[in-house]
C-alpha cells in the first residue's frame, strides 16, 4: 500500500439539507482518503450519512435545497467548486458510480447498448464503429455471456444480476479512476452478490481504479475492503484496514455491530441488541459524543466534550476516547468485558 | 390462555386504567382535524368554503319563499325589462319573469340534482372500484367488461335519447338517468388505489386476522383510499353542475317550466339576448362560475392536506 | 404426529392468452413439495427471490390458492377453505411480514391492529380486550403510549415487534415469518430475533422461518430446507446442512454468504469459485433434464437429498475419501 | 404486437354486437313511426299499415334487427325523412366538417399543452408553473359549455372578430377563399376548444416529468456526466412524451363528446349539430346512425390508444 498514492482527498466535508426552511447536517465534517488500487469501505446503519456522502462526492444534490461545505480534491482539483458544466467533465469519465436497485436506475425505454454508449458520447471523440467495440468488450469484461444479444435487449428483459452488470459496465465505460458503488448488492441474491464483487474486484486491479464500497453488509466488507470506514450519525466513528478494523475493533459502536451479528458458536444465545434508536437528523445533538446515549452504562467522563479523531498507529483512527475503557454489560445488566 | 399471557407480562388488569389515560395524553390527531387545520390556514379556502355553503343555504331556504308557476307565468308587460326597472333587480326574460327569481330557484334545482347526481354517482363507482379491484379474477374481469362497453357509449348522445323517449320526467329520474353514465370515472380511480392497495400486506395480514372480505375492503382498505375518495367526490360535484346544466342549456335536462341554471343560460341562444339582453344570461354564467371554481378549489385544499398527512407519514 | 405435513404441495400460476383467456400455460412457483413441522421448533425455509419460499409460506397460512397436495392440521386438509373455517385455523395459525410498514395498516390506531385477531376469534370484553393488548406490548418491549398511535410514528424496528405482538395475539400454535428481518438494520435485527425467540421458549410456539439470509437462518432453526425453483433440494438439521451439505446447490449458496473473518478470505474466495465451477460443470449430475431438482431421497434419518439414490451414495463415498 | 391488437379487436367485437342491439332498441323505444312525416300525413291507414308491413315492421324484433344489420352492411342507413335523403350521405357530408374541426382542435391542444407540460414541470414551484397550474385549475373548474358561451359573445358579438354562425361563408368563392373562410370559421370553436382539453394533457404531462426528474435512471444520466440539456431532451422528456401519445386516442371521446356543445353554441353544420337537430325533429334513423357512429369512433378511439401504446413501450411490446 505504501506505492500507491492517494488521489481523492475529502477534507471537512459537511452536507446539510434543508428541512422546514432550517438546515440540517446529514454528515459533518468527514475527512476521507482514497487510493489508487484499494477497495475503501464505507460501512453503516441507515440513516448514518454513508449515501450522502457518494452522492455529494458526485454532485448530484439539489443545490437550492443542499448546503455543502469542505473540499473534495480529486486529482488536484475541487469538485466542490465546479459548476454544472466542469463536473460533467469529471462524472462518467473520471468518477464512475453505481447504484442500489438496478432495475430503476436503467432508462427502461432504452436498449442496453444505447445506455452504456451514451458515457462515451460525451468523454471520448469514438466513432460509433469504435463505440459499438468498446461495449462489446465492456459487456465482456462484467462477465455477460452473449454481449451481442444483450446490448440489443432492453432493461426489463434481463435479470437482476445481468442489470447490476450493465450498470457496472455504464461506470467503468471510461476507466474512471474512481468508482463510487452504493450499496451494489443490496438488491440482489447472495449468489450474484458474490459474482458481482468478483468482478468489482477483477476491475478495480485491471484499471488500478480506487473504489469507494458503500454498505451495510458487514460480510461484504469483510470479503472485499481493503480499508474501511464506519459511520454513524452522520460521522466516521472508526477508521482502518479490514483487518483492524475485524480483528480488532475499538469504537464501542464498531464492536457493538459485530456483536450484534449471528455467531456461529453462540447460536443458541441471544443476539446482542444495541439499545436506543439513531438519532433523527432534526434532533441530531450538535455537542458530544453521538453514540454515548446508547451506551448508558459509560460514564460521562470517558467521553470528550467535542470527540476528535485519535491516531492508533498505521492508519487506524477511532473516534472519542471512550474506547480505552469500553466493556459490554452481562446479562444481569453488570458490566464485563 | 389468559393466565398463560398474564404469566409473562408485567401488566395487570390493576394497571389497566393508568396505562389507558397515559396511552390517550400520547394519542395523535385524527385525519379530519389536520383537514380542517389546513382550511384555517389557508384564506381563499374559507373563503370558498364560506361562498359554497353559504350559497347553498341561500338558495335552499329562499327558494322557500318563492311561489315556482306564478314565477313562470308568461307576462308580456315586462317584456326583457333591464335590471333595476318595474321592481326586477335583475331583470326580466322576454316572457317578463324575473331572472332573479329563476336564478334563486334553477341554482336550488341545478345544485339539488348535482348533489343527487354526486351521491349516486360516487357511491356506485366507489363499491364498484373497491369490489372489482380487491376481488381479482372472474368477478374483476366481467365488471371491466362492463366498464369496457359503458366507456365506448357516448354519453351526452345516450342521456339525450333516453330523455326523449322518456315522456315524464323530473328530477330524480333525471338525476337516476344521469348517474347511469357519470360513474365509470370514479370506479376506474378507485379500482386502481384498490388493486395497488389489494397488494400490501395489511390485507394478508387482515386475511389471516380472520376478517371477511367485506369488512377488509370497507373498513381496512376503504378508510386507505379515503382522501382520494372526498377529493374525487368533491372535484366531480363541481363536474356534475357542468352536467346538468349543460344538458339543460341544449333543452334536455329539466323540463321546460322547471328553472335550472343551464335554461337560463340558454337564453344566450338568442343572438339578441346575449348581446343587447345580457342580463337574462350572463348571471346565471356568473354564478356557475364562481360555483365551479370555489368547489373545485376546496377539493384542491383537501388533497393538499390529504397530501400532508401522507407526508408526515413517511418522514418518520 | 406432526404439527403440520405439507405434501405434495403445488402451486401454480396459470398463464392465460388468446381470446378467450385459455390457460395456455403456468409458472410453477411451487412444484410438490413436502415437509413437516415440529411442534415448538423453528423450521427454516431458505431459497433465493423467486424461488417459491413466500409462496409456500403462503400456503400455508391460507393466504393462496393450493393447486394440488395437501397440508394436514388436526387431521384436516387445511388447503380447502372449508376446512379452514370449521378449524378456525389462522386462530392457531399466523404470520409476520417482511415490510413492517405496508404489514400494518396505516390509518389504524395500534390498538386496532393488535385487537383485530382477537375480535375475529375470541370475543372479549373490552376492558379484558384493552388488557390483552397492553400485554402484548408489554411482552414484545414496548410502552403503553403506544397504544393510540399510529404506525408511522414508530421505527422499523418498532413496528416489526407491533407484528410479532399481532400474530401472537390468539396464542397461535405456529406463526409463519416471512423474511421478518431482511429489510431491518443489524442491531434492530437482533431485537426482533430474540424477542421471537424469546416468544417461543415461553409460549411453545412453532415457527416457519423464511429467509434468503442463511447466518440469520442458522441462528434461529433447528431444522433448515433448502429450496430451489419450486423444489426442495436437501433438508436436514443445522448440522446435516451446513456442515455436510450433499447437493451442489446447498453448497453454493453456502459458499456464497459472506464471512466476517478477514483473515481466511482468499481460502473462503476459492473455495466458493471451486464451487462456483462443479455447479456450472455437473449440472445435468444434480438436476433433471428440466434443470430441475429431483424427488428428495433420505440419506440418514434426518437429511434427505434431491438425487438419485446411487449418485447421492456416490457423493457421499467421495466427500468420505476427501476427507480422508 | 400484433398478437395484442388482433386480441383487442376480437374483444371488441361483442362490444360493437350489444351496441348495435342496444341502439336498435332505443330506436324501436323512440315515439312515432319512421313513416310519420315521411309520407303525405292525410295519407290512409291501410296505406300505412301495408307500407309498415312491406318494410316487416310488424316482423319479430330480432327479424327485425337482423334485417336492420344486413342493411347496415350494405352501408344502407335508411332515409331521413327531415332532408329527405339517406342517412350515410347524410352524415358523410357533416362528419367531414366534424372531422375538420376535431383535427384542428387536436392539433391546438397539443400546441398549448406540450411546451406548457413540460416548462412547468421544468420549473416545478417557480412563477410559470403557478401560472399554469393557475390556468389548468380555471378551464378544469368551469364547464366546457360556459366557456363556449362566454366565448362567442366577447369574441363573437362583442368584439365581432370571428364568426358566430355556419363552417363557411355563404359568399365565398371555390378555391383559396374557401378553404381561407373554413379556417376562420373553425378559428374560434378550435382555439376554444383546445384550451379547455389541453387541462388533462398537462397535468399528466407535467406529473410524468416531475416524475421522471426524481427517477433513478435520470440519476445515471447525471452521474455519466451528460449535460443538464441533455438529461431533459434525451431521457425525461423522451420518457414522459411517450405515454402522453397514447392519449390522442382516449381524447377523441371527449372532443365527440364535447362537439355537440361546440357545434350547437357556434351553429357549426357538424354531426353533432345534426344529432341535436334530428333530435329535435325526431329523425330517428339519422339519430340511431349517429350514435352508432360515436360509439364505434369512441371504440376505435381507445383501441388506437393501445396500439401507440403498445409501438412506443418497449415493456408492452415484447411479450
Amino acid at each position: 500500500m505504501e506505492t500507491t498514492s492517494n488521489f481523492l482527498n475529502i477534507k471537512d466535508v459537511s452536507t446539510a439539507f434543508k428541512i422546514n426552511g432550517k438546515y440540517y447536517d446529514a454528515i459533518s465534517h468527514v475527512n476521507l482518503e482514497v487510493n489508487h488500487d484499494e477497495i475503501l469501505a464505507i460501512v453503516g446503519e441507515s440513516g448514518c450519512g454513508k449515501s450522502t456522502l457518494a452522492t455529494t462526492i458526485m454532485g448530484l444534490h439539489n443545490p437550492a435545497e443542499t448546503k455543502i461545505t469542505g473540499t473534495v480534491d480529486f486529482e488536484g482539483t475541487d469538485l466542490l467548486k465546479l459548476d454544472e458544466k466542469g463536473y460533467n467533465k469529471f462524472r462518467g469519465s473520471k468518477i464512475g458510480m453505481i447504484f442500489q436497485d438496478p432495475l430503476s436506475a436503467l432508462n427502461p425505454l432504452k436498449r442496453v447498448e444505447a445506455q452504456i454508449s451514451e458515457v462515451m458520447d460525451y468523454h471520448t471523440d469514438f466513432t460509433a464503429e469504435q463505440k459499438h467495440d468498446r461495449v462489446m468488450e465492456l459487456l465482456d469484461q462484467v462477465g455477460i455471456d452473449n454481449p451481442k444479444r444483450t446490448a440489443r435487449q432492453f432493461p426489463h428483459e434481463l435479470s437482476g444480476g445481468m442489470r447490476q452488470r450493465v450498470i457496472i459496465a455504464i461506470a467503468i465505460a471510461c476507466k474512471p479512476d474512481l468508482i463510487i458503488a452504493d450499496e451494489p448488492t443490496t438488491a440482489l441474491d447472495v449468489t450474484i452478490q458474490a459474482q458481482i464483487l468478483d468482478v468489482l474486484r477483477d476491475i478495480q486491479k485491471e484499471n488500478h481504479a480506487g473504489i469507494i464500497l458503500i454498505t451495510h453488509d458487514l460480510g461484504v466488507v469483510a470479503e472485499t475492503a481493503d480499508r474501511v470506514a464506519v459511520m454513524y450519525a452522520g460521522q466516521i466513528v472508526e477508521e482502518g484496514s479490514a483487518e483492524q478494523i475485524f480483528n480488532s475493533p475499538k469504537h464501542p459502536y464498531t464492536r457493538s455491530l459485530l456483536r450484534s451479528m449471528p455467531q456461529i458458536d453462540k447460536q443458541d444465545d441471544d443476539l446482542y441488541v444495541i439499545q436506543g434508536n439513531v438519532p433523527s437528523l432534526q434532533k441530531m445533538p450538535t455537542t458530544g459524543d453521538r453514540f454515548a446515549p446508547r451506551t448508558p452504562w459509560v460514564p460521562a467522563s470517558e467521553h470528550e466534550a467535542d470527540p476528535k479523531m485519535h491516531d492508533l498507529g498505521d492508519g487506524h483512527e477511532v473516534r472519542c476516547t471512550c474506547y480505552k475503557n469500553f466493556e459490554f454489560p452481562d446479562q444481569q445488566g453488570g458490566v464485563k468485558s | 390462555m389468559e393466565e398463560n399471557l398474564n404469566k409473562h407480562s408485567d401488566v395487570s388488569a390493576a394497571d389497566l386504567d393508568r396505562l389507558n389515560k397515559e396511552a390517550q395524553s400520547e394519542a395523535t390527531p385524527a385525519a379530519a382535524k389536520i383537514i380542517w387545520d389546513e382550511f384555517k390556514a389557508d384564506r381563499p379556502a374559507m373563503i370558498a368554503l364560506f361562498i359554497v355553503v353559504g350559497f347553498i343555504l341561500f338558495v335552499m331556504i329562499g327558494s322557500l319563499f318563492i311561489n315556482t308557476p306564478k314565477m313562470m307565468e308568461t307576462n308580456i308587460m315586462n317584456y326583457n325589462a333591464a335590471p333595476g326597472t318595474s321592481g326586477f333587480w335583475l331583470g326580466a326574460d322576454s316572457a317578463g319573469r324575473s331572472i332573479a327569481q329563476q336564478l334563486i330557484v334553477g341554482a336550488r334545482n341545478s345544485i339539488g340534482i348535482a348533489i343527487g347526481l354526486t351521491i349516486i354517482s360516487s357511491v356506485f363507482g366507489i363499491c364498484w372500484g373497491l369490489i372489482s379491484g380487491y376481488f381479482n379474477g372472474y368477478i374483476d374481469w366481467g365488471m371491466q367488461r362492463v366498464y369496457d362497453f359503458m366507456m365506448m357509449l357516448p354519453m351526452t348522445m345516450m342521456i339525450i335519447v333516453i330523455v326523449t323517449i322518456i315522456k315524464n320526467y323530473n328530477a330524480v329520474t333525471l338525476t337516476l338517468i344521469f348517474s347511469i353514465f357519470y360513474w365509470e370515472g370514479t370506479s376506474r380511480l378507485i379500482r386502481s388505489r384498490t388493486l395497488s392497495e389489494s397488494e400490501k400486506d395489511y390485507v394478508a395480514a387482515s386475511k389471516t386476522s380472520g376478517t371477511g372480505s367485506f369488512n377488509i375492503i370497507f373498513r381496512e382498505i376503504m378508510p386507505n383510499i379515503s382522501s382520494l375518495i372526498i377529493v374525487d367526490t368533491t372535484l366531480s360535484f363541481a363536474e356534475n353542475i357542468g352536467v346538468e346544466t349543460g344538458l339543460s342549456y341544449l333543452g334536455f335536462g329539466l323540463p321546460i317550466q322547471t328553472p335550472s341554471l343551464g335554461t337560463l343560460i340558454a337564453n344566450a341562444n338568442d343572438p339578441n339576448n346575449i348581446t343587447q339582453y345580457w342580463w337574462t344570461w350572463l348571471p346565471a354564467a356568473a354564478l356557475i362560475i364562481i360555483l365551479c371554481l370555489s368547489i373545485s378549489y376546496i377539493g384542491q385544499v383537501i388533497r393538499r392536506s390529504a397530501d400532508a398527512s401522507q407526508r408526515q407519514g413517511v418522514s418518520d | 404426529m406432526s404439527l403440520i405435513e405439507i405434501k405434495n404441495l403445488e402451486v401454480h400460476y396459470p398463464i392465460r392468452s388468446g381470446f378467450w383467456n385459455r390457460v395456455t400455460d403456468s409458472v410453477k412457483a411451487v412444484d410438490g413439495i413436502s415437509f413437516n413441522i415440529e411442534a415448538g421448533e423453528t423450521y427454516g425455509l431458505v431459497g433465493e427471490s423467486g424461488s417459491g419460499k413466500s409462496t409456500t409460506g403462503k400456503s400455508v397460512v391460507g393466504l393462496e390458492k393450493v393447486t394440488s397436495g395437501s397440508i394436514m392440521y388436526q387431521g384436516k386438509d387445511i388447503t380447502k377453505k372449508k376446512n379452514r373455517e370449521a378449524l378456525d385455523y389462522n386462530h392457531d395459525v399466523q404470520m409476520i411480514f417482511q415490510d413492517s410498514l405496508s404489514s400494518l395498516n396505516p390509518r389504524k390506531r395500534i390498538e386496532d391492529i393488535i385487537a383485530e385477531p382477537l375480535r375475529n376469534f375470541e370475543h372479549l370484553s373490552k376492558d379484558e380486550e384493552k388488557l390483552r393488548v397492553l400485554q402484548l406490548l408489554d411482552i414484545v418491549g414496548l410502552d403503553a403510549d403506544a397504544l393510540y398511535k399510529y404506525p408511522h410514528q414508530f421505527s422499523g424496528g418498532q413496528r416489526q415487534r407491533i407484528g410479532v405482538a399481532r400474530a401472537v395475539a390468539t396464542n397461535p400454535k405456529l406463526i409463519i415469518a416471512d423474511e421478518p428481518v431482511s429489510a431491518l438494520d443489524l442491531s434492530v435485527q437482533a431485537q426482533v430475533l430474540n424477542f421471537m425467540k424469546k416468544i417461543q421458549r415461553e409460549f411453545g410456539i412453532s415457527y416457519l422461518f423464511i429467509s434468503h439470509d442463511l447466518g440469520v437462518v442458522r441462528h434461529m432453526c433447528n431444522n433448515i430446507a433448502i429450496m430451489n425453483r419450486g423444489r426442495l433440494v436437501e433438508i436436514g438439521t443445522r448440522d446435516d446442512i451446513y456442515n455436510h451439505p450433499i447437493h451442489i446447490y446447498t453448497k453454493r449458496l453456502l459458499a456464497a454468504i459472506p464471512e466476517t473473518n478477514v483473515n481466511s478470505r482468499a481460502e473462503h474466495r476459492a473455495s466458493r469459485l471451486a464451487v462456483e465451477e462443479i455447479y456450472q460443470k455437473q449440472q445435468d449430475k444434480y438436476y433433471d433434464k428440466d434443470g430441475l431438482a429431483y424427488p428428495l431421497v433420505p440419506i440418514s434419518p434426518t437429511h434427505s437429498v434431491a438425487l438419485p439414490q446411487d449418485v447421492a451414495q456416490e457423493i457421499i463415498k467421495q466427500e468420505g475419501e476427501v476427507q480422508a | 404486437m400484433w398478437k395484442t391488437v388482433l386480441r383487442r379487436i376480437m374483444i371488441m367485437i361483442p362490444e360493437v354486437i350489444i351496441l348495435s342491439l342496444l341502439v336498435f332498441l332505443l330506436a324501436k323505444a323512440m315515439p312515432g313511426d319512421p313513416f310519420t312525416g315521411s309520407i303525405n300525413p292525410k295519407a290512409d291507414p291501410a296505406q300505412l299499415h301495408h307500407l309498415m308491413e312491406m318494410n316487416g315492421l310488424y316482423d319479430p324484433w330480432y327479424q327485425q334487427y337482423w334485417n336492420w344489420v344486413v342493411h347496415l352492411f350494405h352501408g344502407n342507413l335508411g332515409n331521413s325523412y327531415q332532408y329527405q335523403e339517406p342517412v350515410a350521405r347524410l352524415i358523410s357530408s357533416r362528419a367531414v366538417n366534424t372531422l375538420w374541426l376535431a383535427l384542428f382542435t387536436t392539433v391546438l391542444t397539443y400546441c398549448f399543452a406540450l411546451p406548457m407540460g413540460m416548462y412547468a414541470a421544468k420549473h416545478e414551484g417557480k412563477l410559470p408553473d403557478t401560472i399554469i397550474r393557475f390556468y389548468t385549475y380555471i378551464t378544469y373548474s368551469i364547464p366546457f359549455f360556459v366557456i363556449l358561451v362566454i366565448g362567442i359573445w366577447i369574441f363573437g358579438y362583442v368584439l365581432g372578430w370571428f364568426p358566430t354562425t355556419g363552417s363557411i361563408s355563404s359568399t365565398a368563392n371555390p378555391g383559396i377563399s374557401s378553404a381561407g373562410s373554413r379556417l376562420y370559421h373553425i378559428l374560434l370553436p378550435g382555439i376554444m376548444g383546445a384550451l379547455f382539453g389541453t387541462v388533462n394533457v398537462v397535468q399528466y404531462l407535467r406529473s410524468e416529468v416531475i416524475d421522471a426528474k426524481r427517477s433513478d435512471y435520470v440519476r445515471t444520466a447525471r452521474s455519466k456526466g451528460v449535460p443538464e440539456a441533455d438529461v431533459y431532451k434525451h431521457h425525461i422528456f423522451r420518457n414522459s412524451l411517450l405515454p402522453i401519445a397514447a392519449f390522442a386516442g382516449y381524447s377523441i371521446t371527449g372532443l365527440l363528446n364535447g362537439s355537440i356543445f361546440t357545434e350547437t353554441i357556434f351553429s357549426y353544420p357538424g354531426m353533432g349539430l345534426l344529432f341535436i337537430n334530428s333530435i329535435n325533429y325526431r329523425d330517428y334513423t339519422v339519430i340511431t346512425a349517429l350514435v352508432l357512429i360515436y360509439g364505434i369512433l369512441n371504440l376505435l378511439g381507445t383501441l388506437l390508444s393501445d396500439i401507440i401504446l403498445s409501438i412506443v413501450d418497449p415493456r408492452i411490446r415484447i411479450e
